[in-house]
């Protein structure tokens, strides 16, 4: 045959480099695969059935062999089989998929959460303890991890084939799903819903690492300030502390402590507070306003961007008492009251 | 008005009907309740019924579209072809609030 | 083709009095026009359902601000034009009946009053709306929401709208336009219908027992009367403040 | 191999002096036609064309994914190739393509009627086709739009600057069209059939359209409103799907989806109403439980409106309505598998012929069961977590739709040709094109289904280099089904001048339609006939040839 060595080299290299199926590197993965091989059965048995009566009654009544068709107007038995065996399947088919459905869509209660902020085509992770990553994410094996990811603008979709998981991003509410990575290594990160000029372009490394590299990773590649700290920072710059500083007479509720509790609100409704309430409520606070208290706090749409926002949310997750609050508040208002020091007098 | 007995034979026009003419007289007396239930209906909505309120509203809407339907548009004295295809279009309307109610309603529970 | 009917979207009808060549019968064929009208309707009904779907939604997620925005608008107006509107529906009933009964005066008359009506109705809107622009209450980039956080001394709800909700006001105003806006589309086109049927009523065209097209544009305009009359409850009266 | 095809003597065979083609002359006599037949033929000059732009839009994107890289074209380009393909293919070529074709030319005959109910308004819907055509065109002119069909907004109210407004009329135009074709079906259907010909003795082929008929009629005009709020958002800033002004982004999907899923059922059920029609004929045989077919069709409307949120599943609508949205999406599969067996039941005992057009309807029952059943993948919710959004939904959808839809299409026009122009096509040249048809589509779409479970996004530029052997062979194939689809235009055009006279029966089938010419008169018939006869009834066919009765036309 007249292909050269070289190009029949490329071709085994090229045809051996490409993937036919993806690997299963999360707890999930194995369980969707099963329902796919499931639902690849059912789909040969059903072709191949069809297959072979068309093939059959082909050979067998072809014009020559039978020349004269008789007339047969139905059978209703056959009718209701192949009304109900295909519907069985398909409940079948329903059932398992609800159950999967709500395994991804339901984190566990001891995942480790990460932020993921989609924005028009580029990823960032943020990270609780400071680690901020761009079109990339560090992952430990063996543990849940639960992503509560929102986007900055349009719709953009969070899909890591080899977990078998994917999540629309959309602008103005949190979406999450989870994972358990089982298998180190890199698998790809896609944008799957389509978000303009870049589209192709929105994608990124998940990195699987075992529990001591991914220890040694957050080590050397904090930014110093944990969310939460960012999260104190933006809570004290925008004066939130001004109501909310847990003393008697504040005119915002209590924060510490808040996250996870059942809320009152004034019209009466109880209301689970989670990371999704306490992002609407800093953004829109009329509609959630807690029992015994007054509409009086202004609304921050449009001036804290979506990281600032999970800081504050994060910050708020962790808060359980009020001292640094106050003491911050106290230090605040000293420095507001003391008088600037005279010129040329060295302090 | 004649009891129609369909004939799938007559294809063109199975139950015979013969053009009902409505009397201006019904045309007044719609024409009033229309008024007077406009009436009712702004009027009802000054009174604080809570959550009544968008239920009377609306229920007076459907009733005078009701009745613009049936003796305005003359659906009451039409083949019942016609009648099934006014049913058909608010069912559908019904579809795609109910089905899209079953989104949005459903999406504070599992919380908790 | 010998006769030259320009086919319009809205309207169905074919000019030639006696019945079309393709129609067995002359029963046929009214029912046939009656029917198709029916079916058109129906997309009409799809076509504002999407918008009720919208006011629905959003009237659940932001009650206070749709009630602060609904008391600015004004009951008065509204409740005389639904009534213009009904009168206007009634005459157009009358025209059918006219039609019928073949009583060519009356039904250029009726035809007359409707248009008439139709147009009073569209001269409040255009009060209404006008009113909208100077508030500045038109959905846009300079949409202005002061009106909401602190209401004037003369205003009927003197509730004071945090900002965020007093923005979601645009929400309303959104789809105040769009409904009153479509439903306003609707009338223009229905009243240019009108104007030229009352030309070729006034011609003859429909006094000698050939009454489709009357009688179609009669449940068209009637279906645009009924769009009014959810729109007017929904968008008007939603939780009124007695005046104080 | 046999055949049924029974051509009149070609030495003496003429075409009939007076008939829908020849009886006016100039092109005002067509561009201001009334009759149904001219109309059929108008849309099928102008869908065939913008079936050739879409189809060279993707060959563009197969092109381009012939290589990892973005590298033939600049990534708004190919965003725009794809959104043009999309937009091209669904509105201007899938949903009117069989009923305004094949629908407009033969329910009237079918039914026994001289015309549709409206005759003005059918030329109407075609104008407003070529206005909508005219007008998607002048977008992708003026330099496209780039939103994919389906306009996912804020992208495409605020994140684009293409001609977004421009496209959007262009839909909504095109979208009265459907709403008045499928206007004049229902009133005919229900009020101008012949005299004795109840609902039962109707061809399944009228079954179909009348059951997609109900759809556009219902399901289009939300589409409209949905369009008319995207432009008016762009234009006037009326922010009901803006989240920045409380808007809800999902409130769009429900109302873009409501329609869109029946739309896939508007574009499939006249295509299964052809195979019906195809199956029976060449199996000289009444379709196996008529009843179950025709109220299948008629489920599949009704269910066609309960399952919109099934292309939602992963956009945060609440997982209770998923679950909803999902088992009846499983109701609405069943009646398409009861038709798949019925068809295949119909060949028992029947008397087999393989013309073109049955060659087809093989491909069809074939392609079309394998993307129904691809479709039950996506319909499971754990199942469409992965496969949602990738190639596998690509591969699916094209499947029902160019596997299923377009399969049905050819097998419509070859099996009516010679009714519509009273020409015969080459037997062996149609049979060959069918054959590459059927292989050039495996060989592009199957391995775009290996693709897709691998995790391809859709409507990727650029994609991981290992991914490239597998675009490769769809690209390949891709082009093979070009050529499967330029041959049907040669010999078709070629069959007009030089094509064998075919006579009023070739196929001898038992519907009104075949009893009068080829091409029929432009009353169709001289007075209409009483059918007092069930629909498929091959057993009065045979009777009626041994006494030669004269045909009814």
């Amino acid at each position: 045959m007249g292909i050269s060595p070289v190009l029949w080299q490329f071709l085994i290299k090229w045809l051996h480099a490409s993937a036919l199926f993806p690997a299963e590197a999360s707890t999930i993965a194995p369980y969707a695969d099963a329902l796919y091989f499931f639902l690849l059965l059912m789909t040969l048995v059903g072709t191949v059935i069809v297959a072979i009566l068309l093939v059959t009654f082909s050979i067998r009544y072809r014009a020559e062999k039978n020349p004269v068709a008789t007339q047969i107007e139905g059978s209703t038995l056959l009718e209701a089989t192949w009304t109900i065996i295909p519907l069985a399947i398909f409940l079948v088919v329903f059932v398992w998929g609800a159950l999967l459905y709500f395994r991804i869509y339901n984190p566990p209660a001891n995942a480790m959460n990460i932020y993921i902020v989609g924005k028009q085509w580029m990823w960032k992770a943020e990270h609780p303890g400071g680690q901020h990553e761009i079109n990339a994410l560090h992952v430990p094996m063996g543990r849940p991890v639960q992503l509560t990811m929102i986007s900055q603008d349009v719709f953009h979709s969070f899909s890591i084939p080899d977990f078998r998981v994917k999540r629309e991003v959309i602008p103005g509410r949190y979406t999450t799903v989870w994972f358990n990575a089982t298998t180190p290594g890199t698998y790809h990160i896609f944008c799957t819903q389509y978000c303009g000029t870049l589209h192709s372009g929105m994608i990124g490394e998940v990195t699987v690492m075992t529990p001591a590299d991914y220890e040694k990773w957050t080590q050397d590649s904090t930014s110093g300030m944990s969310l939460a700290q960012n999260g104190e920072r933006i809570f004290a710059s925008m004066g939130c502390n001004a109501c909310h500083n847990g003393t008697a007479a504040a005119r915002g509720p209590n924060l510490a402590g808040v996250y996870g509790s059942k809320l009152q609100l004034t019209d009466g409704s109880q209301i689970l507070v989670d990371d999704a309430y306490l992002r609407e409520a800093i953004l829109s606070p009329s509609q959630h306003v807690t029992a015994g208290f007054a509409p009086i706090m202004p609304t921050y749409q449009g001036q804290i961007s979506e990281e600032g926002l999970i800081d504050l949310v994060e910050y708020l997750k962790n808060l359980n008492s009020n001292y640094r609050v106050q003491q911050t508040l106290n230090t605040s208002q000293s420095n507001a009251t003391a008088p600037d020091t005279a010129p040329g007098v060295k302090p | 008005m004649t009891e129609h007995h369909p004939d799938p034979m007559n294809v063109t026009n199975p139950e015979h009907d013969e053009h009902h003419i409505v009397s201006p007289l019904q045309y007044t007396m719609v024409f009033g309740t229309l008024l007077v239930f406009t009436g009712v209906t702004v009027g009802a909505a000054y009174i604080d019924l809570g959550l009544f309120n968008p239920v009377i509203a609306l229920g007076i809407a459907c009733f005078k579209a009701c009745i613009v339907i049936l003796f305005f548009m003359h659906v009451k004295y039409s083949s019942r072809l016609v009648k099934m295809t006014v049913g058909a279009g608010f069912f559908t309307f019904l579809i795609l609030v109910t089905m899209s109610l079953t989104d949005y309603m459903s999406r504070a529970w599992g919380r908790w | 083709m010998d006769n030259h009917t320009i086919a319009h979207t809205e309207e169905h009808h074919v000019s030639l009095p006696q019945h079309r060549h393709h129609f067995e019968t002359e029963e046929q064929q009214r029912e046939a026009a009656t029917f198709g009208m029916w079916l058109f309707l129906l997309t009409e009904i799809m076509f504002f359902g999407g918008l009720f779907m919208a006011y629905l939604l959003y009237r659940n997620w932001y009650y206070d601000a749709f009630v602060a925005a609904s008391n600015t608008l004004n009951i008065g107006l509204g409740a005389v034009n639904t009534a213009v509107l009904i009168g206007s529906g009634f005459a157009m009933a009358l025209a059918v009946w006219a039609a019928e009964v073949r009583k060519k005066g009356l039904l250029v008359i009726f035809l007359i009053i409707t248009t008439l009506l139709g147009t009073v109705f569209l001269g409040v809107k255009y009060v209404e709306y006008k009113e909208k622009f100077e508030l500045r209450h038109v959905p846009g980039a300079n949409f202005d929401i002061s009106r909401f956080v602190n209401p004037p001394a003369d205003a009927r709800d003197q509730q004071h709208l945090a900002p965020d909700m007093a923005h979601k006001t645009e929400i309303y105003f959104s789809l105040y336009f769009a409904m009153t806006g479509m439903h306003a589309l609707h009338m223009i086109i229905g009243i240019g219908l009108l104007i030229w049927l009352t030309i070729r009523a006034q011609r003859g065209a429909f006094s000698s027992g050939y009454v489709a097209p009357i009688e179609n544009f009669g449940l068209y305009w009637h279906f645009v009367d009924i769009v009014w009359l959810f729109l007017f409850p929904l968008l008007y009266l939603i939780n009124i403040h007695p005046m104080h | 191999m046999s055949t049924i095809l029974s051509l009149p003597d070609q030495r003496t065979a003429t075409l009939p002096k007076k008939n829908y083609l020849n009886n006016e002359h100039g092109i005002l006599s067509w561009l201001l036609t009334g009759d149904h037949k001219r109309i059929a033929i108008l849309y099928l000059i102008s869908i065939t064309f913008f079936f050739f732009i879409g189809g060279a839009f993707a060959g563009l994107i197969r092109l381009e994914l012939l290589t990892p890289q973005p590298d033939l074209v600049a990534s708004d380009t190919y965003n725009k190739f794809f959104t043009m393909h999309g937009i091209i293919m669904i509105f201007l070529f899938l949903v009117p393509s069989v009923p305004a074709t094949l629908g407009n030319f033969l329910i009237p005959i079918m039914l026994g009627a001289r015309d549709l109910a409206f005759p003005k308004i059918n030329l109407l819907s075609w104008y407003l086709y070529i206005i909508g055509g005219t007008l998607t065109l002048t977008a992708l002119v003026l330099g496209g739009v780039d939103t994919g069909w389906t306009f996912t907004t804020p992208l495409s109210t605020h994140y684009l600057n293409t001609h977004v407004v421009t496209a959007a009329t262009a839909i909504f135009i095109a979208g009265f069209s459907s709403i008045f074709t499928g206007l004049n079906f229902i009133v005919t259907i229900h009020r101008m059939r012949a005299p004795g010909m109840s609902w039962f003795r109707m061809p399944l082929f009228v079954w179909a359209n009348y059951a997609a008929s109900l759809l556009m009629v219902l399901g289009t005009p939300v589409l409209a409103i949905a369009i008319v709020l995207v432009a008016l958002e762009r234009t006037i800033g009326i922010g009901i799907f803006d989240p920045t002004k409380g808007g809800d982004p999902l409130l769009f999907q429900h109302l873009f989806w409501f329609y869109s899923h029946p739309a896939v059922y508007i574009m499939i059920l006249p295509g299964m109403g052809v195979i019906s029609e195809v199956i029976s004929t060449f199996s000289r045989k009444r379709i196996f439980g008529y009843t179950a077919v025709a109220f299948s069709s008629v489920a599949i409307a009704v269910f066609g409106f309960f399952v919109w949120a099934h292309h939602m599943f992963i956009m945060g609508v609440s997982n209770y309505s998923a679950l909803v949205f999902s088992l009846l999406t499983m109701l609405v599969a069943v009646p398409s598998a009861i038709k798949t067996f019925n068809w295949s039941a119909t060949l028992y005992k029947g008397s087999l012929t393989f013309e073109t057009p049955m060659l087809y309807a093989f491909g069809f029952i074939g392609l079309f069961t394998i993307g129904g059943l691809t479709g039950v993948f996506l319909g499971s919710l754990g199942m469409d977590i992965h496969l949602t959004e990738t190639y596998f939904i690509v591969a699916h959808f094209h499947f029902v739709m160019v596997g299923g839809m377009l399969m049905a299409f050819l097998a419509g026009i070859h099996f009516w040709w010679p009714k519509m122009t009273g020409r015969m096509y080459p037997e062996s040249l149609s049979k060959l094109a069918a054959v590459v048809t059927f292989i050039g589509f495996i060989l592009t779409f199957m391995p775009q289904f290996i693709l897709g479970y691998l995790g391809m996004p859709r409507r990727y530029h650029a994609y991981p280099p290992e991914f490239q052997v597998l675009n490769v062979l769809s690209t390949a194939g891709a082009t093979v089904l070009g050529v499967g689809y330029m041959l049907p235009m040669l010999y078709l055009a070629w069959s007009l001048k030089y094509g064998a006279i075919a006579g009023d029966n070739p196929w001898q089938a038992t519907g009104l339609e075949w009893q009068i010419t080829s091409p029929p008169p432009t009353e169709n018939f001289h007075e209409i006939p009483i059918v007092d006869y069930e629909a498929y009834d091959y057993e009065r066919l045979e009777k009626m040839k041994k006494h030669e009765v004269t045909t009814v036309g």
